[in-house]
């Protein structure tokens, strides 16, 4: 056991896949020398050569594009997409291609390949290097979709999502890389794709989050059980599939959930999760199925005072929940 | 009897000087594309194949550029005109009528696609899909892949010239360029996007004047010349296996139908070029060749013709006999396992 | 007054538009001489000439991305994408540009873009001509989204539409291009962009939907009155701004709510109203929300029994309402 | 004062030789975007500034470019490099210093975006995000407004020869060709995207080898020059304002700083060019010419030099006790009104 931070839990589960299989490869922009601009990569050009990790052109189309046709031949590539927010040049081959290889070949062909991207704010990286891009990817059939909180489950995800036969969007929430620290194993695991976690349990509320909201989450949690109130925390670690049964079954026993994420609120993924609660677990809701989520704003700003204004922070998680708890 | 079983797999290689009977192999890809081509048109007129989607005018681009390639060793990811490209590669008549007919044989996409959407993993011709130009970037990927495992096998997409305006178009060629990937391009420019003239797609005559854009060659070559677009292409092949990286390759061709069968060129078409279409036919251009030169006589090309007419029609019948996909499947293959 | 189809009324509006305001094009593939491959323009380039109604390359990004350039220098651009399907090349352009222009310039410019888009299915377009793609567009904060279902509404939206300041996805749903007729008067009329409508009023449930849906929600509410059962049928019309009010005014009214669409289920539009719906009108809800949507398959296949199998009917409707009036 | 108030705005026209007064106000241009940038990056390293990004090295291809556009009327859409370009346009010292700061008073966003995504209707320097090339298109499509309205202003863009990969590119650079719209790509190679060089990002040794691929001239220049820059863009607007269509320049430049404060380009770049790099520097190359044409003088120098020294001082002091955007602020400009 060492305690490392997510990153290195990123890096280290990429590394020892790379290790183990000659097909695992990356291609990204700067992860080469450069080890990627958050040195997610860092040292592994040095250790598998520049033909396995990759310095691509500047061209997220092709850097999915080629990937997917490299996973077609028989590897396992890696694609990094430098921020999420520049995600969106390959939105037509991630989901006109990469998800539907498999349906539209009735089973023929299939893509095992994973696109990490660094996502979300809270850094200072202003309109367009802060972004949460779930909600558009979590809708796609087709494709799965996850989202680690912690450095455990970053390794043992991130080994899965590489071993799956399908594309995997791995979401990185770029605050917690340093931030978030915790034990990982020494020995070889695997956490599976599909199943939440709770992280906190409790009997009063089920608050329900990923990725950097989690730990706001949790903090919240710890200043609602001073007020006596009892929150069990859901950490949904994947989207896609979403473990529908443990949300339901958290709320079955709660009779409230609140949602969190920082991405915006109307049609956000925590509509979906408020819609499946609702259509599932009605006769067990004490209380409406809340959200609380960033604003209805194109993007968080670059200036503190509006950046802060835009993200869910404990505090606000605090109040919602007191307000669901007095309900 | 189907016909894929006369289909000598040795014809298909690298040789230099093609035997009499290799360019007779050539001329029935051709004929039987044609033939399928054409039957298709009469079923959609008769209401039993709602879409239809031709190959006419381009067999000679696609059979020579596929007689240059090895099947089952090298991928191609051909677009919805690669009729006679699948057919090269062994897709048999009756593969292809399963699809025409959306039937849950069809190996393509088991009828979940629109007909002329190919593919076959064991044949390596890479599933496709509508939105143009994304396979473009999978054949770069291909290259790649096929560089990182030390492998000789060859990338070979094609795509029409209004394709070629496609961000995917310039990022895929420019990945391969930079790493000298084994991937052939082969732009099958019949001067029309739908109704969109070339004039209108793009302010250069050839398409291959790119290929130096990306410090590729780039090689126009006339797609209605069965033996020169195989030439061409047999260079190119060679020039990638080499490891010497990839080529762009336009093959001029005519668009003998409109765009589909939901299409009606007359609206955007002049009618002397519509007459004139039939005076660039790829099929009767070789046939003339093949005469001139004493490779086939009319006894040969009659029995041929009999032949593929008997396999058309046998492929159509099974394929409209063949069971439509139960519903219960539709939510089957999302993803594996 | 004219009975007209929706198409019609859709071309109308545009020529209209055009012949007031010499600032108004088109850009787009086969939009000239062809009139588009629905042949919604059909006519306005010998009209108005190949300056206005201008055949595109075949590249969607720059299509929509030189739309906005052209709105930034004074003119009304409206971007033709062919098939809803191939928007996805113009994603970055769309959720990226035209949508945060005026967020991201604190106001300085704006970009007065229309951008229509033939969408759904039940055509026998198969997985590449047949989509849904309200949910990745309604989440964008900047962006107008409408889909209407009735000749009146389309021609009065398309206007509002080009009149707008903003971005407007100008949603068309493909089949009720010549099926849907109505009535359309002969003077000049806007329907408001960001207001529902109800359809049908009823008392016991509120059915929501937009474009084909609609539709088949009108026939199922006729059924379901023959049950007894009172169906309030909503026509959203826009989904961005979303009319909030009027779904949570029906709903606090009726008790009990059904939203279609065709869309994938999962993370679709439908997840949003079922949220807001059960965080606005908890108190006044006698029954779960419910949603009735296509499967989560990566789209719609191309032969008939599983294109049937996709589609939401106006018989999975009658089943859907008489579960809920149930309740 | 502030600086803006010694802009001699009528300076900046199409004249073919340039006065030694205009020469001398391109240094100052020159001189006046190094001092700015060089400020902003103290005031990064004393904590005051989150995140510079710089344009030293570029100076002289900006300011070559720009002195051939018309402020007021042409559209310039530059990159995040460009602050030499806003200045010659007509942002002043104080506006850029507001940017650095976030400040709610500045121009291009209120504080929104990250410093040098510059931005002004009022200066047709049009909004800019940081996904790289979408600009291109934009660009495009103001020329093709300007020539559905009748107009004759040009519309200037410019990014890097690693968004020179970019599907929009591509896409935008053969629109503005088929419609011979008055724009002008500048491509500014500084020879890395970040830490990928050239040769990872092309397989051709200059991004000019596009323009012909596409129909329009591709001007490659040296853009350390800024007369060079100056006049194959001044060609270009000629060209553009004529209705002939469309330039791609590539200006070749350097890339004196790491990419950004967030950057450390010694993890990746040989150590021997970065001590090469000064020897490129576009303004001591530019004060060499003009000292040895005897067009700028010692005592000229340094007053110019105060000058600015003093404009940078006061800008920066302005802008750092401008107030912040209010947080009620976050929900507008959304929509319109
Ligand atoms: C991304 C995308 N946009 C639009 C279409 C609609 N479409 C189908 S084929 C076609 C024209 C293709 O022209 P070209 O590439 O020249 O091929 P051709 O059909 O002429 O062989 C268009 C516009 C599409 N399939 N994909
Ligand atoms: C679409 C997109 N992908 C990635 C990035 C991250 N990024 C910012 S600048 C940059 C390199 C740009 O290189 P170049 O175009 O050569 O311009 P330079 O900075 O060298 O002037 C990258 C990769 C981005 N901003 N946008
Ligand atoms: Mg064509
Ligand atoms: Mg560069």
């Amino acid at each position: 056991m060492a305690e490392i931070n997510l990153l290195e839990a990123i890096r280290q589960g990429i590394d020892e896949m790379m290790a183990h299989d000659p097909g695992v490869f990356i291609l990204g922009e700067d992860v080469g020398k450069r080890g990627g601009v958050f040195r997610v990569t860092e040292g592994l050009m040095d250790k598998y050569g520049a033909q396995r990790v990759i310095d691509s052109p500047l061209a997220e189309s092709v850097i999915v594009g080629a990937c997917i046709g490299a996973a077609l031949n028989d590897t396992r590539p890696i694609a990094e997409i430098q921020f999420a927010d520049f995600i969106h040049p390959a939105f037509n081959q991630i989901v006109s291609e990469a998800a539907r290889m498999r349906y539209r070949s009735n089973g023929d062909w299939g893509v095992p390949l994973v696109i990490r991207a660094p996502y979300g704010g809270g850094i200072h990286g202003a309109l367009y290097h802060s972004q949460s891009i779930e909600a558009f990817f979590a809708h796609v059939p087709g494709l799965k979709v996850v989202a680690p909180s912690t450095p455990y489950d970053a390794k043992g995800l991130i080994k899965s999502a590489i071993e799956d036969p399908d594309p995997v969007l791995f979401l990185e929430h770029k605050k917690t890389y340093r931030l978030i620290k915790g034990q990982v194993p020494d020995h070889d695991y695997r956490v599976p794709i599909g199943k939440a976690e709770v992280k906190r349990p409790g009997d009063d509320i089920t608050l329900i989050a990923y990725g950097l909201m989690l730990h706001f989450c949790l903090e919240a949690a710890q200043v609602l059980a001073g007020d006596g109130v009892s929150v069990e925390v859901l950490d949904l670690r994947s989207l896609r599939p979403l473990d529908t049964e443990a949300i339901l079954g958290s709320v079955r026993k709660t009779g409230k959930a609140l949602v969190v994420h920082e991405d915006n609120l109307t049609g956000g993924f925590g509509g979906e999760i408020s819609a499946l609660i609702s259509e599932h677990a009605f006769e067990h809701l004490d209380g409406p199925v809340m959200r609380l989520a960033g604003p209805d704003v194109p993007a968080m700003p670059f200036a503190k005072p509006l950046e802060d204004a835009f993200m869910p922070s404990p505090e606000k998680i605090v109040a919602a929940l007191r307000k669901l708890a007095a309900y | 009897m189907t016909l894929s079983d006369h289909i000598s797999y040795a014809l298909v290689d690298e040789q230099d000087e093609l035997s009499s009977d290799t360019l007779r192999e050539m001329y029935r890809y051709m004929l039987l594309a044609r033939a399928l081509d054409e039957r298709m048109w009469l079923l959609n007129r008769a209401g039993k194949a709602p879409f239809v989607i031709s190959c006419q005018g381009h067999e000679a681009a696609q059979v020579g550029a596929a007689f240059a390639l090895q099947r089952g060793k090298d991928f191609t990811l051909p677009y919805y005109r690669g009729l006679a490209t699948v057919l090269v590669m062994g897709m048999t008549p009756l593969e292809v009528m399963l699809g025409v007919f959306a039937r849950a044989a069809d190996p393509s996409s088991g009828g979940r696609q629109m007909p002329a959407h190919y593919g076959s993993r064991r044949l390596k011709i890479v599933t496709q899909s509508s939105p143009v130009g994304t396979q473009i970037a999978h054949a770069a990927g291909i290259g790649l892949a096929e560089k990182i495992r030390g492998g000789d096998a060859v990338a070979w997409t094609s795509f029409g010239e209004g394709t070629s305006s496609q961000g995917d178009f310039h990022e895929a060629l420019n990945l391969a360029a930079v790493h000298n990937l084994p991937v052939i391009f082969q732009c099958e420019n019949n001067e029309y996007a739908i109704s969109v003239p070339q004039r209108m797609q793009m302010a250069v005559t050839s398409v291959a004047d790119r290929g130096p854009a990306y410090g590729m060659p780039g090689i126009s070559v006339d797609g209605t010349d069965v033996l020169a677009t195989y030439e061409v292409t047999r260079r190119a092949v060679e020039r990638a296996r080499r490891g010497d990286g990839p080529t762009l390759i336009e093959a001029r061709v005519v668009r003998m139908t409109a765009h589909s069968s939901d299409d009606n060129d007359r609206t955007y078409r002049p009618s002397s070029e519509l007459q004139a279409l039939k005076q660039h036919d790829p099929v009767a251009r070789f046939r003339g060749y093949l005469r001139e030169h004493g490779i086939l006589d009319e006894v040969q090309e009659r029995e041929l013709r009999e032949q593929i007419g008997h396999a058309v029609n046998e492929a159509t019948e099974q394929a409209e006999r063949a069971p439509m996909a139960d519903p219960e499947t539709l939510l089957e293959h999302v993803f594996a396992g």
